[in-house]
């Protein structure tokens, strides 16, 4: 199926327009609103099903077959937030402080773009490796760590170990690296369980989980126009570098395509949970609107329209 | 039934200083607090709601001494950097001593 | 399948059941109530779902196919209100401001009463058309729009084009309608991704839902005792003359007897979403316990245990 | 550490007033508010769950003069037709500027 | 616009006396209360969620009277068996009638 | 297959596992908590599906097959806070108001033990009968009122009719009577309509309510470390105990070894729903981190963990 295709069927996919259908309600005043409690719920789901999921798979997967592309996780884990902070500093100008927060979230990871890139990847024709989800929780954490000592090279002040335990005790590490547990430990016996509500209904919750991201990625647009157009420029590019780096990564570390797609996605992908939340607390003199608009603002669509797309038509090069 | 003379203090907060806030107020002094959650606008824009929730209005009662350390605390260490408020009343209560 | 039988049927289906749960609850004075969270999030899950089928269905309906039951579904949005407001003057001899708030929700539709009406026309081994949610979305807007104008010309005060702008981007338009487009473009594909979620469960997430549904129209007896025998008349001859009217429109625009039957309930049935919001800030000299009582605790009852079967066996002799 | 005396005006009203109410005390001057969720029950009856949320509790730290215009609105518009109430108390902040 | 002075009784307690407290206040003379949910700490220990909910705060504006009576029965029936706390406030309110 | 093998299966089920990664949350001060909503509603939802799925087999179970199980089922219910009560008094020399209030939590039962037995005995490839989830509904009330007349023996004040009622329309018991009463009357016909819904994802949905549980029980523990371990030795010998009773009794009705197992869990297991909140209005003077420690933080465990297996183990040698 070639590329442009795959982009039609991207964007018509009900995940996709339940984004955009959130960011008109957002544009039309609508006074659509999820309750607070059902946003906590859906991300709750999200993050344990991702982790219990890929924790089954984990469960027959052998050590020697997860351990290379581990370490390409982690490496990215080390390039991309260094990566993210120098593009801050020289191309945004921004100070230490600010530009530490932006690598923080560029360095993480978002779970729902890991989700899009999947559900991607399955509709291509291809495969990704099972224990693709047990990648996403290695990257989520460095990344932040990272992001937070480049900070303090720059400045003092927030609390670094408080930082830290924040980061790996905060609920959505927690519930993805739980739900790996509970999925390595219960294994397929388990699965067969529990499926008809960790898997099955999945890609609707994610869909309803969706609206809500466009209403909130809507509300942050406004800041953009204040943060103006050098942000956007940022917001894409970064991911460009980030994803092209995952390619070369997965395919080093002897990837499938499918899978390299989905490890690309979620390098150029930024945090929007986990990091926002360790940010605020470890550098409060970031500003919270600069990297959330980023983040939630620019490079959430960008990939999820564009970003993923052509990270496959890239893999098909490097690939095919 | 004789009441007495306390202070109310409320605080209004990113909901992500939960747990900062409850230690804060506690090494001040206070004996307990109630919370419930909020939504909010102020100069810092709209807390728009997020995996962490939104604000946390935070209600602790407690001695005139207590509110004024609190307050101190806040101003040092949050107003700078934080979407916090903070306000004092005066509340009438019966059995002072549970609160001091 | 002969009428009584379908009674039967109905009365003990779980929705219908749950629903008189939910009203012995009050009456037991039980103490049991929904999270707030949940009944919202229920809603938002019943709505964008009726939309999102109804879209699915649409995207391969031929507009041929649809014109006369939409123009139909329109005439009913123009007569019912009229109807509503002359009855209110007339029978219950109320001002005009009530007249027209009543006529807001008896013009507009309940979706609650369309899905019971769908389950019946199902459970009695014919089909609805496809596009039936379609009309639902088309007759949401109108009833409430002329029952607000019908009250300005005995008053004024309330802000007109507010109103107007409340109920297009209301919560409840707005998730039909954006349920509706979303299916419209994902189609068939997308319908295949998510449905294990939004169609699968549906009928037992209704069930919930008229649970406490239950609760809340019980709660509303209190103030029709008040209100007395007329608005019981009121609430349930209105619906009679609705639905003969949807019935006979439902037969000129060609509609299957399947769907001449949702066709009629929809007609039938009051507003309880997205009437009362509207009428409330369009219309607030009118008094809310009048139409919530006539509406949820007359007249949507009344639907869901008599009407429906009702409309079927008149439907039995227009069609066969 | 200066304590500025400021008003503290809480409305409590049907869900269904939200975006009004909000508009309505900016208008008068507000500079920020606090709004959390609550039910509740009065002359006009239990406000029974619906699809709009029951009651919201609106609270707004203003000047004294933004609160007389405050009630003065509440009670032109308001008042008469919905179910909303208000009153006033006295609190005492730091950074009074804040909410002026 | 005339303001009228009455007292805002506020009660925090677990979430199952709910409905026992609604009744007292009423039957004390409140014409009127408001409710929300909350969690909160205090000598009786963390209040965890349970299927009835944590605590709720619950607010009354009363004349001078009844908020003693209120408090009366506070003290004698709960005070001593459950984790309840309740404090008065001044506050003014338009339409003072309304609430005695 | 041994019992062994089968504890290690009903160790590394979701649902166990769920529960324990709940407890580590709070061991590991992670920021995770439930939105109190979701908690709510995942109780509401699982009372009602099992009280559903009971009736729906009651309205094809003879009056014959169900009457001797009632009967020992309302045995247990007053067997057995005698037995916890005098336990009390003698063994941890509790004043007679505490000794109720246990009395009322052990007389009572959880309905999540009771599904977990449920999962247990079905993994074990044996069968319960249909009817259980009846038997259920039958033991959680008398078990609390007697708690409280024997409370009242030692003691005044408080209300008893007020506590009745209350324990009558508390909302778990008006859930799980309620939701029988709707699948008595809709029968199969009514469960094919929503079993998408209450029967599939429930196992799913109930992981989710274990983890929530592990957290508040966790919580409980500290106030355990201040009870000390006469409380431990407590619940753990009263289930033992309440077990052994459960399986004789079923034996003596003519129940299936599954039937006995899921009997015997529910005898031994501690009310942690219907009798807290009954128990608080009833006996304020009983102190609440006594019982809540016991029943949520011992027993609960216990039963989950070793409780089950053992009374499978010991069933093998009553019936094989
Ligand atoms: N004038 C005000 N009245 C009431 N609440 C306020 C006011 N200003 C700010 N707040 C609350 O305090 C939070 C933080 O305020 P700010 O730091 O100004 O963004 C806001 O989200 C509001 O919930
Ligand atoms: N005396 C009162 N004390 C506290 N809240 C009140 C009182 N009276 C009314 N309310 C609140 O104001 C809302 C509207 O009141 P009403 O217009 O009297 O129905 C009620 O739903 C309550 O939440
Ligand atoms: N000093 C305090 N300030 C604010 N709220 C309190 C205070 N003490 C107790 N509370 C609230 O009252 C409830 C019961 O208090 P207690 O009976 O001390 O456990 C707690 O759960 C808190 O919500
Ligand atoms: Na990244
Ligand atoms: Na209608
Ligand atoms: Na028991």
């Amino acid at each position: 199926m070639d590329a442009l295709e795959l982009l039609r069927l991207n964007l018509l996919s009900p995940m996709v327009l339940a984004f955009f259908l959130g960011a008109l309600a957002v544009w039309l005043k609508s006074d659509l609103t999820l309750p607070e409690g059902l946003y906590a719920a859906l991300s709750l789901y999200l993050l344990f099903a991702i982790g219990f999921k890929g924790g089954v798979e984990l469960s027959h997967t052998s050590a020697r077959a997860i351990a290379l592309p581990a370490l390409a996780t982690l490496l990215l884990g080390l390039l991309t937030p260094a990566v993210a902070y120098f593009a801050a500093r020289r191309f945004l100008r921004l100070d230490g402080v600010n530009a530490a927060a932006l690598a923080a979230h560029y360095g993480s990871v978002s779970a729902v773009t890991f989700l899009a890139a999947l559900a991607f990847v399955q509709a291509s024709g291809h495969k990704a490796e099972g224990f693709m989800p047990t990648l996403v929780a290695l990257l989520e954490v460095p990344g932040v760590i990272i992001g937070i000592l480049l900070a303090r090279r720059s400045s003092s002040g927030g609390r670094l170990g408080e930082a830290f335990r924040e980061v790996l005790t905060g609920k959505s590490v927690f519930l993805m690296v739980g739900g790996l547990l509970v999925g390595v430990l219960s294994g397929e016996e388990g699965m067969k369980k529990v499926e008809a509500f960790f898997v099955a209904p999945f890609q609707g919750v994610l869909t309803l989980f969706l609206l809500e991201l466009g209403l909130v990625a809507a509300r942050r647009l406004a800041d953009l126009r204040r943060l103006g157009w050098r942000l956007v420029a940022f917001g894409t590019a970064v991911p460009l570098l980030h994803g092209s780096l995952g390619l070369m990564l997965a395919k080093g570390a002897g990837l499938s395509l499918g899978g390299g797609v989905v490890l690309a996605a979620m390098a150029a992908s930024a945090s929007y949970i986990a990091a926002p939340a360790a940010v605020r607390l470890a550098l409060p003199q970031a500003n919270p609107s600069l990297y959330l608009a980023a983040s939630l603002g620019v490079t959430f669509p960008f990939n999820l329209v564009l970003g993923i797309p052509l990270y496959y038509a890239l893999a098909n090069g490097l690939w095919g | 039934m004789e009441l007495v003379r306390l202070k109310l203090v409320t605080i209004v907060a990113e909901a992500v200083l939960e747990k900062r806030l409850l230690e804060e107020i506690r090494r001040q002094g206070a004996k307990g607090y109630t919370l419930t959650e909020a939504r909010g606008e102020g100069s810092r824009g709209l807390r728009t709601m997020d995996w962490e929730g939104q604000n946390i209005r935070l209600e602790a009662i407690v001695s005139e001494g207590v509110a004024e350390r609190i307050l101190q605390v806040l101003q040092e260490r949050y107003f700078p950097y934080y979407a916090v408020i903070a306000f004092v009343e005066n509340v009438e209560v019966v059995r002072g001593h549970k609160y001091v």
